[in-house]
């Protein structure tokens, strides 16, 4: 990997990115322990690289990001804020959904963060339809559509992806594959192993990236969404990654090895990037130290913010609902 | 004033939001060049284009996420059902997403669309097809559902759903579409949730929404005969429902029946019935009747269909039974 | 084709159970436009050969087959009577379902015709569950369903198709392509041409063929059947047909072209089989015209057994719902 | 008499039936490996192997079917869904296959097949998490649904939905599984359709199902203090309902009070009290009450949530509203 071609600030940009996702969750782990949040938490750690590079490649005045539950890092990768977002894992008002949507529901309207939502597989045809207005406006905006392993196999992806080729709508489609769905390995629901062959029935272009190297997901993804634009065709991405902590916080993971888990940890995002960063002396471990205590630093305020921030008042039980 | 079908005056609402707005488009199974299966889009795609009137493949759950997605960008998507029956295969996406949205986004979003549709029975359909779905939808909240049951109900509703920022569904049905009715040449909108008197009357209210509200009427003519001075409260709207319409009618007439052609258990017709028996309870001369479909799958012979449905003896009968006569 | 290598009987069958389709239908058609039907009905005239050929390679003692709501051919392809099916057209309490069903909803427990289902998509997964009974119990039966092109894009069949894989199930997928669903060509709601190639995304062997030939639809199935019942993996068809009538009654058909129809008549599988018995000397033009006549007979005689026949009492309402 | 979770009565109901009759299977997500999202299949995988407690993809629409399919074709399927939000996937394959496939086939076919899972909120879900969605359910006929809210009606129940020839819903909750209560060790069974009279009293009947039970009981307890004796009747079985023991009670205490976690329109609970205003109407004291979830989508927040839900508090106000006191 050559990592001349890029702009030093937008290496340094991915990295800091990464590992705010990573610190920011950290945090985020430990205030579930300490009973302050409650609930599903699904930690994203493990897979940064996969939210930080694609959402890099967007321009969010135009383009757009949905995701499923497990989406903490794909809202900060659109800029949202710790605060916003860790208030509304506390469930304040000030959270970015009024604490109304809580860690699964993580919205920013105007950052083109159209959620966070619980259930499988069923904002696939809601990307589909963010793009659909982009094409009926002929706006030259580009759709990520984020989902996980175990939502492939739902009828939404099947009808998706038909309606999005037979309309030439801008929406890529990135299943990231972390390898289990709650605790089933992938392969034991799939009937195929490689997830990139599937977009065929459709006549949409598949392809299989490594999703532990950010440089790789920004590249193609920055391709995949420049030919969006012009060409407006759907397309679609296996982005084979990991996580490292258990589906939700209350699961053990106990059907996978240690083993298993510290080979992924050996090809860690951030490891990668950061040495990558400090073999060709764009970054210092001092540097680095520095951008690190900042991420975990404003993670830290953050939960301040959410610890001082108001709890909604009772009667908005009845706001939010129609307009 | 001109006198046009409850089919026509549902396309006249669509024709002009969309000339209106062009954020308004049609998507659905076979509106663009079929004209719709029961013709209610005739000529739109011709008028319109294949950008806005669009055919859509069979994909429920596909489509109505797709407008739902479309509504959240800042489109006014109309969705139309082919029928209710199939909305199931969406039912996720209406109540997970279209009704929650803008609750779980804290107020960012909103989702102006319409799910429109025949509902209810046609004839020789079987169960899977003659399905009166409205209080599935109506239980609940973030939806809006009308039942429009004359053209001009059906062209005011249809307006007013189209230009709401929040989701409504439109409950029409087969058997109304050819129904025909009074409709004004000038626009006008008739409001979500508010009730219409349909007739006056002393002796007892009848509480009915959408296609069995001619019943209604053909049983108040007949117990004119009788006698009987019936008052007809037209819910139009089912959710948000004008209570305060009902709780009148019945505080003038001391008795009530409400009509409603879907199964009874847990119903909007049920419930109806329970919001008059609590609210009207000290001014109440008789327990409130429901004349629901029997609580069965609707069976494909015709004799067995109609029997098990609302008839207008049905409702002469409950209306009898309140009166204690 | 050659057509020494089958059984004579086998051939005669074959030709007399698509006669008898089309006859009965066009006495269904007769018998709605006096009224004496109503509701939907989807007559199946110019597919014959589908059904026919696809259900002569079943054993209907252990096999099974379910299909959409036009279900006539398939009914009586599997031996239903015309009896049952024209009473049951006509509501009557004789008919196969009781009245309770009607033309989309033909069954035969007995005959393992599981039906006749209305909501298009909606019976892949129940006959894949039919299929999983199968492997549960061991048994080497095999499961045929049937649905259109137009239910090819329902959530379902990805749904349906991943799990038959997985579990392997021996199910086989018919999709009759009779180029519409209702007045859409298929070809403007579908990304592919070719749906054959959908099934790869399943690891499923996927096949496009001739269903204007009933020999070609027997041969394939036929052979698909027999190595599903030892290997029990689940297959995938697309059988290319053509309806000549509407997509039901009510339906003009303005959608299509006079040529295009007369091009399919020229090829009907009622005639070709005809021709090819006529001239391999298997069968007279006198032969062919007594089975004709009983075909119509018998035909003419399930109008007068289903006129005859009682409506069902009012009390039947709350018969057959629960056990 | 042994006393276990409310977890373990089920696992125990699907164990002893698993191993009474072949035919009986179990799958859902994550039911085998995992044993379970709520562990309520624990060790079933090891007893039975991989071909009787099937781990499945997430495709609620395509499992469901499957399971409808398999039982039509002679086995038992228990369809496990990780929760009855994620039944709305499959409420197309509910309500048009296997409430419909006996009526359809004109009685040839039987459909003996359970759906079962936790229904209703938990904790800190927000709303597409957090639905008690029986009404939606309970609407259509061909289903059968059960909400048992003990360890001991929760065996007895779950193994009766088993035996049953029809489908039948079993609304469990994540909230109920670590109840507790005592459940004996020989075999027995409870019939669906009969209800319990969990306290007998004189002053007033509460109908209730499912998890508020609990509520409803320490509210009674408080209420001993005021001199008010409550009597409650927990419905377990919701279709078919057991309409007689309801009414016999209420024809006791002149008053009647329904409790129900889910949405108020078009619900179960809105139906009982219709029910009963009706059938008691001459002999009721006051207006039937009921006490349902707010009418809003449940929120994320704890307070908020616990505020839109019904509440030891919100059941005494309004047992207090229909005695008058
Ligand atoms: C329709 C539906 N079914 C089941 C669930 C419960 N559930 C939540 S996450 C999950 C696993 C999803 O796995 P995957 O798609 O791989 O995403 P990951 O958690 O790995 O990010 C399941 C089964 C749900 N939320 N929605
Ligand atoms: C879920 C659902 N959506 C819509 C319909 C209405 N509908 C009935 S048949 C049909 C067309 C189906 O076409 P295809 O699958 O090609 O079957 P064919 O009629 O050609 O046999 C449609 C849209 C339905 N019955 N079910
Ligand atoms: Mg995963
Ligand atoms: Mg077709």
């Amino acid at each position: 990997m050559d990592i001349a071609k890029y702009d030093k600030s937008l290496l340094l940009k991915l990295l800091k990115d990464m590992l705010f996702i990573r610190r920011f969750e950290e945090v985020c782990g430990q205030m579930y322990g300490l009973k302050k949040i409650g609930g599903f938490c699904h930690l994203y750690i493990g897979q940064e690289a996969v939210a930080v590079g694609a959402i890099a490649a967007l321009d969010l005045q135009k383009d757009y990001a949905l995701t499923a539950y497990r989406d903490h890092g794909h809202a900060l990768a659109c800029g949202m804020s710790a605060d916003a977002v860790m208030a509304e894992l506390y469930g304040k008002v000030t959270g970015c959904s009024r604490g109304k949507g809580g860690s699964m529901h993580l919205f920013d309207a105007d950052k083109h963060m159209f959620g966070g939502n619980g259930i499988v597989g069923a904002h696939l045809p809601v990307a589909t339809g963010v793009a659909f207005k982009i094409r009926y406006r002929k706006e030259d905006g580009v759709v990520l559509c984020f989902f996980g392993d175990g939502a492939i196999h739902q009828g939404t992806f099947h009808e998706s992806l038909n309606m999005a080729k037979i309309w030439n709508l801008p929406v890529i489609y990135i299943c990231e594959n972390n390898q289990y769905g709650m605790g089933t390995a992938y392969q034991r629901v799939s009937s195929v192993d490689d997830f990139s062959i599937m977009s065929s029935a459709y006549d949409i272009e598949g392809k299989q990236i490594n999703g532990m190297d950010v440089l790789v997901v920004y590249d193609e993804l920055k391709n995949a969404v420049d030919k969006a634009r012009t060409d407006h065709l759907p397309r679609f991405f296996e982005i084979r990654t990991y996580r490292y902590k258990g589906h939700s916080m209350s699961d053990p993971a106990k059907y996978r090895t240690e083993e298993e888990l510290s080979e992924y940890k050996k090809q860690d995002p951030i490891l990668i990037l950061k040495n990558r960063l400090l073999d060709a002396g764009l970054l210092s471990e001092d540097e680095y130290k520095e951008m690190d205590n900042e991420c975990k630093t404003i993670s830290k305020q953050s939960v301040a913010f959410a610890e001082q921030s108001e709890e909604p008042p009772i009667e908005s039980l009845y706001e939010d609902i129609y307009v | 004033m001109p006198v046009i079908s409850y089919r026509d005056a549902i396309r006249q609402a669509i024709d002009e939001e969309m000339d209106r707005d062009e954020n308004v488009f049609l998507i659905g199974e076979e509106v663009g060049e079929y004209n719709g299966a029961y013709k209610v889009s005739k000529g739109l795609l011709d008028k319109y284009g294949s950008q806005r009137v669009i055919d859509s493949p069979i994909t429920e759950e596909g489509f109505t996420g797709l407008g739902i997605g479309a509504a959240l960008a800042g489109l006014r998507p109309i969705v139309e059902w082919m029928t209710f029956n199939f909305s199931l295969q969406a039912y996720d996406q209406v109540v997970n997403n279209a009704a929650k949205m803008r609750h779980m986004s804290g107020g960012q979003l909103k989702v102006p669309i319409v799910f429109r549709g025949p509902n209810g029975p046609a004839e020789f359909l079987s169960s899977q097809h003659s399905q009166a779905l409205q209080s599935i939808y109506a239980h609940v909240p973030g939806l809006k559902i009308v039942a429009p049951a004359t053209p001009y109900d059906a062209k005011g509703l249809m307006k007013a759903a189209i230009r709401d920022d929040n989701p409504v569904l439109v409950a029409e049905a087969e058997l109304m579409y050819a129904w025909t009715g009074e409709v004004p040449e000038e626009e006008y909108i008739i409001p979500i949730g508010v009730a219409d008197i349909k007739r006056q009357g002393a002796d007892v209210t009848v509480v009915v929404h959408g296609k069995p509200l001619r019943m209604v009427e053909d049983a108040a003519k007949q117990l004119e005969n009788d006698g009987v001075d019936v008052e007809i409260v037209d819910m139009r709207s089912i959710r948000p429902l004008d209570e305060q319409t009902i709780y009148s009618s019945v505080n003038k007439t001391n008795r009530c029946v409400v009509v409603d052609e879907s199964w009874p258990f847990a119903s909007v017709g049920s419930h109806v019935a329970w919001l008059v028996s609590k609210n009207c309870f000290d001014i109440l001369d008789a327990p409130v009747e429901l004349v629901s479909s029997e609580d069965v799958p609707l069976p494909y012979n015709h004799h067995l269909e109609l029997a098990a449905q609302p008839s207008v003896e049905k409702i002469i009968n409950a209306i009898k039974k309140v009166l204690y006569i």
